[in-house]
């Protein structure tokens, strides 16, 4: 089949992924879910990637910019996400050795 | 490109939709996270053996460079600056992908110059991510600077500000045009200058506490971008990675201006319209009843039940671990005390569960508004400690105010409330709180962090 | 891209959508979303449209009866379904003229 | 294929996720139906338009055919007979499926003969949809003939059926590998036989109240044989279809035997195991009280608050509408009555809603379970009529029980329990009802229609 029309399923296909995916998320987690989100377009490290692996002179000047832009994009949102995510699920280690009881 | 890598990049891309399935799960959460890390670095790693790559050391350099950046970054930054770090993040992504495009509308001015027909739709593709990612780029940058006080955070709105916006969204529009047209370099770069121009006149109206709500639609527009630049390369995992986040950014961003009660072009363009999208800050004289820390302790030593209300003035005051102290001694004195966790108390959703389990109050403690608001009525004291939209009972009972409809917390249920906040002046929306001057109120005026203080210390003398 | 890996792809996202596009469905509803799913797959119709019209002799005959089987699937499928789901939404019309008032 | 085409198909397809979508929504449901039907009518005018089609003429007969089979069946079929249409439909889609990839494999064999090889993918793909096509075929009619009481709708086992059944299994993977290393029409023929057989072996040994989980599987299965058809045809609105019908109806299959407490492998397997699916019906021989209409009616006439638990012998009486007249009686006296739909009450989910709703029952009278579970307290008669396993309180005490763990209508907190059943025997477990020994707990004997009748009577006359 033709190539775009592929490409149009694709796209079709996880724009009803994606929204269906996260349809049921509460309240407390829309900050790290953008967050995560926010993570995952890092990946256009890979097309930075194979665009500098095919530049030279300025252009690869710009694509190694990309590169590193992308990469802090990809890093530091999935480490921030985590840093995010670890005050939420710290149930176990809730208990302290403080004078405070549960509710 | 090989079979085997484009069933690795299929993988991925599987990787990344049980990342954000994880992520909307509060129990799946940190594992969905970790699980879109390693499709991303499989995905990253991937063109190194099949691709006939050149400048490998030089690649190699500026991947680091950029993961320790991020890293560090994302290390040092402090909780309550959260949301600029992703607004940050979110903007470099998009100018990542704004100059991935121009380096392919290269390659298409080059293979146009030697007499190649460059398919249309890879033009428009590449147009719309220049434009697109210089937006995000800009506007997660202006965003950045408001959170982080380098400006106002107030809306800034001058008067020809709606046309050049639209001047400049037209000029966007007919540059594309030129673009698809005949690939040429000038006029993507032209298209880069405008796509910054429209990011920063698009959020420079934003006021300071929409601004979550504005991250997350850039965000979208940064994974559509990616998306677009996906289909230029002709690469499944960034088409798939960035339609999941462009969809699912959008409808986040609707899920969190829901719960907030506002509509996303009330926030985008509401100051255009004359409607202030920040509080107007106007102090009422009408009398109050305001008490001293050691009535307000006594208040609290008699209490059976106490629930506390965290809102955005606990954050300003930076008063969450001296909160934290206060309970846990409630709690050593045999009295039942809970957190109410209101979705968007602060300046962004969650706000206050982050702000809190970084002051390491045990989880069970945080109640969500629905399981805690058929407990006020048996509620001896609240204590509402810089928190105001959330517990103002006009979002019941004024169908003008702009909060109307957005579910509260029933504090007018219980016996006595206390404020902690530092004046008469209202909250994010601007509206006055009736239940500042019921009888059952007592307000204890200052700085949160300072009068609970004060409040731990006469608590402990009881 | 390769032709297998497209359809691959197109599977797997399929996948997802199938799933979580029901996932919150009441179990009030899991007959009649069996009945409605069930006449979806009668889509096998065009398949056997396509393949009568390239077919002749006996194969024709095999064809024929196939189209005939998948429109017994596919309109018998929806019109079922619609039955059923006509029994739950009778909201309205469920004031009837006898004396039993509201619960 | 035009791309025009292609682009309709893929519309087609997103109708389909639409038609699912709206399914799993009571208020969309209707709408998702037809949605689902307009895109199936769509897709298969379209090859009319660019495939160069012979046979039009015959084509359109066979279609107008099987359209008019379908609707009238469909339509003069009873409600309580929905569970073996469904199946039957079912089923005839299976087998159009296998004689499609029949007629596929035809052409693969010709072009073979004349030496073009052919992509193994494809003969995988054609062998898998002629196994499972003519599996989901004569699995269907089994199901069929279980329910239209055409043969015993007892499990039936015979010694060596898990050999027959694995040797069937063997032997279909055997002939799968002939068809794939070289695709020859008999194998396929073969192949489609040992289906059948498969399919009888597998749908013999499985209780009649299991029946529609087995359909929802086999409707899975017919998803899955068609979109491999679609594959080996090339054609994506076959495959987006027929993946989503497997993989929905796969999901749906879990959630159904999970609604009661069974998993599917105890469900397929469970009476080669020699745990019985079906219940023994061993009737006890304890004491218990036993009273007449009359008496019941007296009990219904002081109730303030009455609760009508129906089950699965109200739809085997055909009691609904004597039911419904009876608490339209109690109603007009004054009586508060609410109808406890518990969700798998009787053999199919969904069964007492629609049996209720076809008796003219007002919607607003059903209470689904969670939601009635907290008014048994305050209930002063509860009248189970029909029901066993639903009411059953060893779903929460008897660990052993086959219904532990099951969520149950706590009708043992009402004040007076009135059971309707023939007799002493349990339901479809199979196990006792500790109820019907309580001093609360009274028991009218016999068939539900007749006692109903009675008790109407006796109502009326008070
Ligand atoms: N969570 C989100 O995602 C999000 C995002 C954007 C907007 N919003 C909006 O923000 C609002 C959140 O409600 P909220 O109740 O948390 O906050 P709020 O209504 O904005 O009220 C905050 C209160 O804190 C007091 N305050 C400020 N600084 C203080 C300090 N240092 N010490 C003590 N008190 C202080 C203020 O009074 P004084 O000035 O008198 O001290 C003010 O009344 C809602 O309207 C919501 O829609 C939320
Ligand atoms: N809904 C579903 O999707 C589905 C599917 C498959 C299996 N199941 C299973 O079926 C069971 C449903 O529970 P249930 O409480 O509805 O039914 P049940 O536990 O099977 O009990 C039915 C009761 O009705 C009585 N009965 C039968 N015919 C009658 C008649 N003509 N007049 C009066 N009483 C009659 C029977 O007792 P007598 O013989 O003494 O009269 C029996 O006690 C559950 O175990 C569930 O897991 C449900």
């Amino acid at each position: 089949m033709s190539n775009d029309v592929t490409w149009l399923t694709y796209f079709v296909l996880s724009v009803f992924v994606g929204i269906e995916v996260i349809a049921k998320v509460s309240s407390t987690l829309h900050t790290p879910l953008m967050s995560g989100a926010n993570a995952i377009h890092g990946i256009i490290l890979l097309g930075a990637i194979l665009v500098a692996g095919d530049a030279d002179g300025f252009a690869l000047v710009v694509a190694l910019v990309a590169i590193v832009l992308a990469a802090i994009n990809m890093v530091g949102g999935f480490v921030v996400t985590d840093r995010m995510l670890q005050m939420f699920t710290r149930k176990p280690a809730a208990k302290r050795p403080v004078e405070g009881g549960g509710a | 490109m090989p079979t085997w890598a484009e069933v690795v990049f299929l993988v991925c891309a599987v990787g990344f939709i049980l990342a954000l399935k994880g992520l909307s799960g509060p129990r799946t959460a940190r594992t969905g996270n970790l699980v879109g890390a390693g499709a991303a670095v499989v995905a990253c790693v991937v063109p190194f053996f099949y691709a006939d790559l050149d400048n490998v050391a030089l690649i190699l350099v500026a991947i680091a460079v950029g993961t320790v950046i991020g890293a560090v970054g994302a290390q040092r930054v402090q909780m309550t600056q959260m949301p600029q770090m992703v607004a940050l993040f979110n903007g470099v992504g998009g100018g990542a992908a704004a100059l991935v495009a121009l380096l392919e509308l290269e390659h298409f001015a080059d293979a146009a110059a030697v007499g190649v027909d460059v398919d249309a739709a890879y033009l428009v593709a590449t147009a719309f991510t220049i434009l697109v990612g210089a937006v995000s780029f800009s506007g997660s940058v202006i965003t950045f600077a408001k959170l982080q006080d380098l400006m106002t955070s107030r809306p800034v709105v001058f008067p020809g500000l709606p046309f050049a916006f639209g001047g400049a969204f037209l000029a966007g529009l007919v540059v594309s045009g030129v673009v698809v047209d005949e690939p040429v370099m000038w006029a993507g770069i032209v298209l880069a200058v405008l796509g910054l121009a429209l990011g920063v006149l698009l959020v420079l109206p934003v006021g300071g506490a929409d601004v979550p709500i504005v991250i997350s639609l850039l965000n979208a527009f940064t994974g559509l971008t990616v998306a677009a630049g996906g289909y230029v390369l002709q690469n499944t995992v960034l088409l798939v990675a960035g339609t999941l986040v462009g969809a699912s950014g959008t409808f986040l961003t609707l899920l969190m201006a829901r719960a907030m009660g506002r509509s996303v072009s009330n926030i985008l363009f509401g100051a255009l319209k004359g409607g202030s999208t920040l509080g107007a800050g106007e102090a009422s004289d009408r009398p109050v009843r305001s008490a001293g820390p050691d009535d307000v302790a006594i208040l609290l030593g008699y209490a059976e039940k106490v629930i506390v209300v965290p809102g955005y003035g606990l954050a300003v005051a930076q008063a969450q671990h001296t909160l934290r102290e206060l309970v846990e001694v409630l709690l050593a004195r045999g009295t039942e005390v809970d957190y109410a966790i209101h979705p968007v108390a602060g300046r962004m959703p969650g706000h206050m569960n982050v702000l809190l389990a970084e002051a390491q109050v045990p989880y069970e403690q945080l109640k969500e508004m629905d399981d805690i608001n058929g407990e006020f009525r048996q509620t001896d004291v609240v204590l509402v400690v810089g928190a105001n939209d959330v517990v103002n009972p006009a979002a019941r009972t004024t169908p003008s105010a702009p909060i109307y409809g957005m579910p509260i917390l029933d504090v007018d249920q219980a016996r006595q409330v206390v404020f902690l906040k530092r004046s008469m002046r209202p909250g994010f929306a601007g509206i006055e709180n009736e239940l500042l001057f019921e009888p059952t109120t007592t307000l204890l005026f200052g700085d949160a962090k300072d009068t609970l203080g004060k409040l731990l210390a006469a608590t402990k003398a009881l």
